[in-house]
């Protein structure tokens, strides 16, 4: 008979994404100077990765970086985003998905390196040379904040999801 | 608002790309009318414009000095070391500081022109012919209206948990920032729990009113192309014209 | 009379599980626009007697037979058997698909590729019925957990199924949103001549059943009209459901060393025996 | 520890386009050691209302005062932990709080945040399963292993391991079955007689309210409409029916009874209460 693995891999992931959305526009520490803020986005989308694997990492990743920029009202770098976090998230998942904790902190901070130039290539090409390289501390704080985040929840989540 | 959100949303990136065109003061000064038009036919007020530049000033006003302060080039008036003011310096600096402008405003007014839902239908317009490569097009769409869809009740979940760990004694905003962090586990877990939770639900109520992919589906939402829509897009062609023959 | 669900030798046992089966050698036979309620504590396999018949459940051949409308269930008509029965699941949120009320309603139609025109018929009918029309453009976050529940029987009726399942549909709402949902079933189930299934804790939605079964840790203990099973009064409790009122106070009278009537009465007919008594002073 | 509120209001995002006012001119006094039911629809500020009492919302005008600490709207968000830990909170489904490995850890999470020793915490936690009424050999497994009923008492065992003065349930028993009910109400009456909490329950079942409540507040709209005694409040069935709230089944029925010509002084809350009134109205063998 027939079970809804098929079902949960669309309806799993929406999931992941919207909560995503809710992590990132309720934690925000602001960072004075740059780009306003910093949010926990990547924790979310580093948290999809190592536990369910590249394909999710890559949909959610890709999807909530998407939508976050299109409701925070930062719709230019929409398209951008879901290259570069989908990146993210695939890479993530490909590398950090069910191998040894070694291995998963080398996977973010793989995933951490592709968010920092992603976005400095962004700015760099849509404004100058200048907002790319003053983005790159911030995004960072940003991914290391997620980075940090991540871990502990990845190991405390696998009794809970039954993983 | 009126338009199509398919429109809308190509129009925009099209718009991002043909902001690149612009090297001269008479190409930014086109773009510039042509934005403030669009602004005009939102009938938005340009507060909310404003407002949407306010979080970046100071990285523009930082990159538009660098700029103005370290390009050399035409009449020198001013230098002192490594500091040169010059003709180049300032008009490069009003430049960049046009396409931060212009690309924000734009961005703007995506945004509050466009329902987050209706970008769901957009999409799924859009990349149909992906479907040729076997693309999942209905799916994307569908994760991405159901999310979309469980944003608000994940908020009202978020701040339920949120003040059940206060009363437990968890401070959340305090602290520095490895304690703010450390703040959000209790928070985080029981989120995705509950979000694992609801999709196994979600996945069985589904099926049990028929889902069986995006295969065979038909569609209850439309878009609707409107004459405004196909008015647009020449309105945008025609400015691609002028800015290519105004270009330097 | 016709058996509208026929259950045979029903077993099931989920994956990974050790001890007794979620289910043990059901069988069950249910007539065409009946209502019957299953009751029995948390854990006695009623939600997955529920999910067996609508085939959500992983079943293998040697489970047993599961009838519907006179399809076998199998893997290959598992869809058309979906069509004949609609769920009603517990927790309003986690069943609404749509991101309005009228896209959740349209959801199971553009799952079976009803052409749009027919879409926009049935679901503007079925939301008059659930009297949701006027809140067809609104967001599930503003609706209360008894629209929410309306909402996704509005999304069933469209598909114009012959049976409904209640799984613990009006646990998680409040008295006002529980009264709604019953009164909603009732009505719909009159109109179109419905078999409605009910899977409950709550007295007043099994005291509308025409028949109430006991199910017992994976078994059928009892079945019987709810004049019958509620006499079990303080039984129930451990059966999962509460004790009718009229039951809670004729214990009441018979501590104060009256004698009561040994038959359940309602309590139009508690009223009724009291005040003959209190005539013959 | 007297709460009192005087004058209080309370508007969610006040001064936003948003602002939406969740409550109007509260006065109200719950008494130390009392056990107060609050009732009312969904959106009728009831769980605004207990919100205040651990500072979780600030009223935006009036006083909170809860013991000796007084709330204004400009209470400064600091230092309120001591007032968290004196006042338990269990708010609705509190089984989605849990995130802990372990059930031991889990009841233990609350007293570490308020400056217990890892040690004091783990007895504690092990007392409060006992007291809520849950096997030992619980304590070192997953949370998450555990039935649904069997979580929510964990949570509770969680609040309680605060050694609150004061404890506010939202609904402690919503999705339940019945016995699930009885035996956390069971509970909840058993820390009011016996540990002496005070006690604030936010309730829809009004059997619940006659049988355990000393005090019952009808909230309608953002503001209170009723206050008093159960037995005060309920003799006016057409006034609750007429909003939709009901009245305890004993009441309901002894009011049919008194229409049919029965005679009741006061209308009773309880099968066993109405069963005393009516035996001197029945023929004795």
């Amino acid at each position: 008979m027939q079970t809804n693995q098929l079902t949960k891999r669309v309806v799993l992931p929406a999931l992941l994404i919207a909560l995503n959305v809710v992590i990132a526009r309720f934690f925000i520490i602001p960072v004075p100077m740059t780009h306003g803020n910093i949010n926990l986005c990547d924790a979310g989308i580093f948290v999809a990765a190592l536990l369910y694997g590249r394909r999710t990492g890559l949909i959610v990743g890709g999807l909530s970086g998407f939508l976050l920029d299109l409701i925070s009202g930062y719709s230019q770098y929409m398209v951008f985003s879901l290259v570069v976090h989908g990146l993210e998230g695939f890479i993530v998942g490909w590398i950090g998905y069910q191998a040894s904790r070694k291995i998963q902190i080398s996977a973010l901070f793989i995933g951490g390196l592709i968010v920092i130039a992603g976005y400095f290539l962004t700015d760099t090409l849509l404004y100058s040379l200048t907002p790319g390289l003053v983005g790159i501390p911030t995004n960072a704080l940003q991914v290391l904040a997620g980075a940090v985040v991540a871990l502990p929840l990845t190991i405390k989540l696998r009794q809970p999801l039954k993983l | 608002h009126r338009l199509d959100p398919r429109s809308k949303l190509l129009l925009s990136f099209y718009y991002i790309g043909i902001i690149f065109l612009a090297n001269n003061w008479q190409t930014y000064l086109v773009l510039f009318l042509f934005t403030i038009l669009a602004v005009r036919l939102s009938e938005i007020k340009m507060s909310f414009f404003i407002r949407g530049v306010r979080p970046l000033i100071w990285l523009i006003l930082f990159t538009v000095l660098l700029q103005v302060f370290f390009t050399r080039g035409g009449t020198t008036y001013w230098s002192w070391g490594p500091i040169v003011l010059s003709q180049f310096g300032i008009v490069n600096g009003i430049y960049i500081f046009m396409r931060f402008v212009l690309i924000i405003f734009m961005s703007t007014l995506l945004t509050l022109t466009t329902p987050p839902l209706s970008l769901a239908d957009a999409i799924e317009a859009i990349l149909k012919p992906l479907r040729v490569v076997h693309f999942p097009v209905y799916e994307v769409a569908l994760m991405l209206s159901i999310a979309l869809r469980f944003v608000p009740t994940l908020m009202d979940e978020t701040e339920k948990i949120m003040n059940a760990q206060r009363a437990r004694g968890v401070d959340f905003g305090e602290g520095n920032l490895f304690q703010q962090m450390r703040a959000v586990v209790p928070l985080l877990i029981p989120l995705f729990v509950s979000s694992f939770n609801r999709a196994e639900d979600l996945a069985t109520a589904m099926e049990a009113r028929g889902y069986q992919g995006g295969e065979g589906r038909s569609k209850y939402r439309v878009l609707v192309w409107h004459a405004i829509d196909s008015w647009s897009v020449v309105g945008f062609a025609i400015l691609t014209v002028i800015l290519i023959w105004l270009r330097a | 009379m016709t058996k509208i669900i026929e259950v045979e030798h029903l077993n099931f046992r989920y994956p990974q599980t050790e001890g007794r089966p979620a289910l043990n050698d059901v069988n069950l036979t249910i007539e065409q626009g009946e209502w019957v309620a299953i009751i029995g504590h948390n854990g006695s396999g009623k939600s997955t007697l529920a999910k067996s018949l609508d085939g959500l459940l992983p079943l293998t051949p040697d489970s047993g037979t599961i009838r519907v409308a006179g399809i076998t269930l199998s893997e290959d008509n598992v869809w058309n058997i979906r069509r004949q029965i609609g769920m009603v699941f517990q927790n309003p949120d986690n069943q609404f698909v749509g991101a309005t009320v009228e896209d959740d309603v349209a959801f199971g139609l553009e799952n079976i590729g009803l052409p749009r025109e027919e879409m926009l018929t049935r679901v503007h009918a079925a939301l008059k019925r659930v009297r949701m029309l006027e809140f067809a453009d609104r967001e599930p976050a503003r609706l209360s957990g008894g629209q929410k529940q309306r909402v996704a029987i509005a999304g069933i009726i469209a598909l114009q199924p012959q049976i409904i399942i209640l799984d613990e549909s009006t646990s998680m709402l409040d008295p006002t949103g529980r009264i709604e949902v019953l009164e909603t079933v009732r009505e719909l189930k009159e109109q179109a001549n419905l078999t409605v299934i009910s899977i409950t804790h709550d007295i007043d939605e099994a005291a509308n059943a025409n028949r109430i079964i006991i199910l017992d840790d994976g078994e059928i203990k009892e079945s019987g009209t709810p004049a019958e099973i509620f006499q079990y009064g303080e039984r129930l409790i451990e059966l999962g459901l509460d004790v009718p009122y009229a039951e809670r106070l004729k214990a009441a009278l018979r501590r104060q060393n009256l004698v009561v009537p040994q038959q359940y009465l309602t309590e139009e007919g508690l009223v009724d025996w009291l005040w003959t008594l209190h005539s013959k002073m | 520890m007297d709460i009192t509120f005087k004058d209080v209001d309370y508007t969610y995002q006040a001064g936003t386009p948003f602002e939406s006012q969740a409550l109007h001119d509260i006065n109200l006094t719950i008494a130390d050691h009392s056990f107060t039911a609050i009732i009312g629809h969904t959106g009728s500020g009831k769980s605004t209302l207990v919100q205040h009492l651990n500072a979780l919302l600030k009223p935006t005008s009036g006083t909170v005062t809860i013991g000796e600490r007084k709330i204004t709207p400009e209470t400064n968000n600091k230092h309120l932990k001591p007032l968290r830990q004196k006042v338990g909170m269990v708010f609705q489904f509190p089984e989605s709080q849990l995130f802990e490995e372990t059930v031991a850890k889990d009841i233990a999470f609350g007293p570490m945040n308020f400056g217990m020793s890892a040690e004091d915490a783990a007895k504690k936690a092990a007392e409060m399963l006992n007291l809520v009424g849950l096997p030992a050999d619980l304590l070192e497994r997953s949370p998450f292993d555990l039935s649904g009923g069997q979580m929510r008492r964990v949570a509770i065992a969680g609040v309680l391991a605060m050694t609150p003065e004061v404890l506010v349930l939202d609904e402690p028993t919503a999705g339940l079955d019945p016995a699930g009910r009885r035996e956390i109400m069971g509970m909840v009456t058993q820390l009011h007689e016996k540990q002496h909490l005070t006690v604030i329950l936010i309730t829809h079942h009004m059997e619940d309210v006659a049988s355990y409540a000393d005090h019952v507040v009808v909230m309608e709209h953002g503001t209170i409409a009723k206050v008093g005694k159960p037995s005060d409040v309920f003799q006016d069935v057409a006034w609750l029916q007429e909003r939709q709230l009901g009245v305890p089944e004993t009441t309901e029925f002894a009011a049919r009874l008194q229409k049919q010509g029965f005679h009741f002084d006061r209308l009773p809350l309880t099968e066993v209460e109405l069963a005393a009134a009516l035996l001197p109205q029945l023929p004795r063998e």
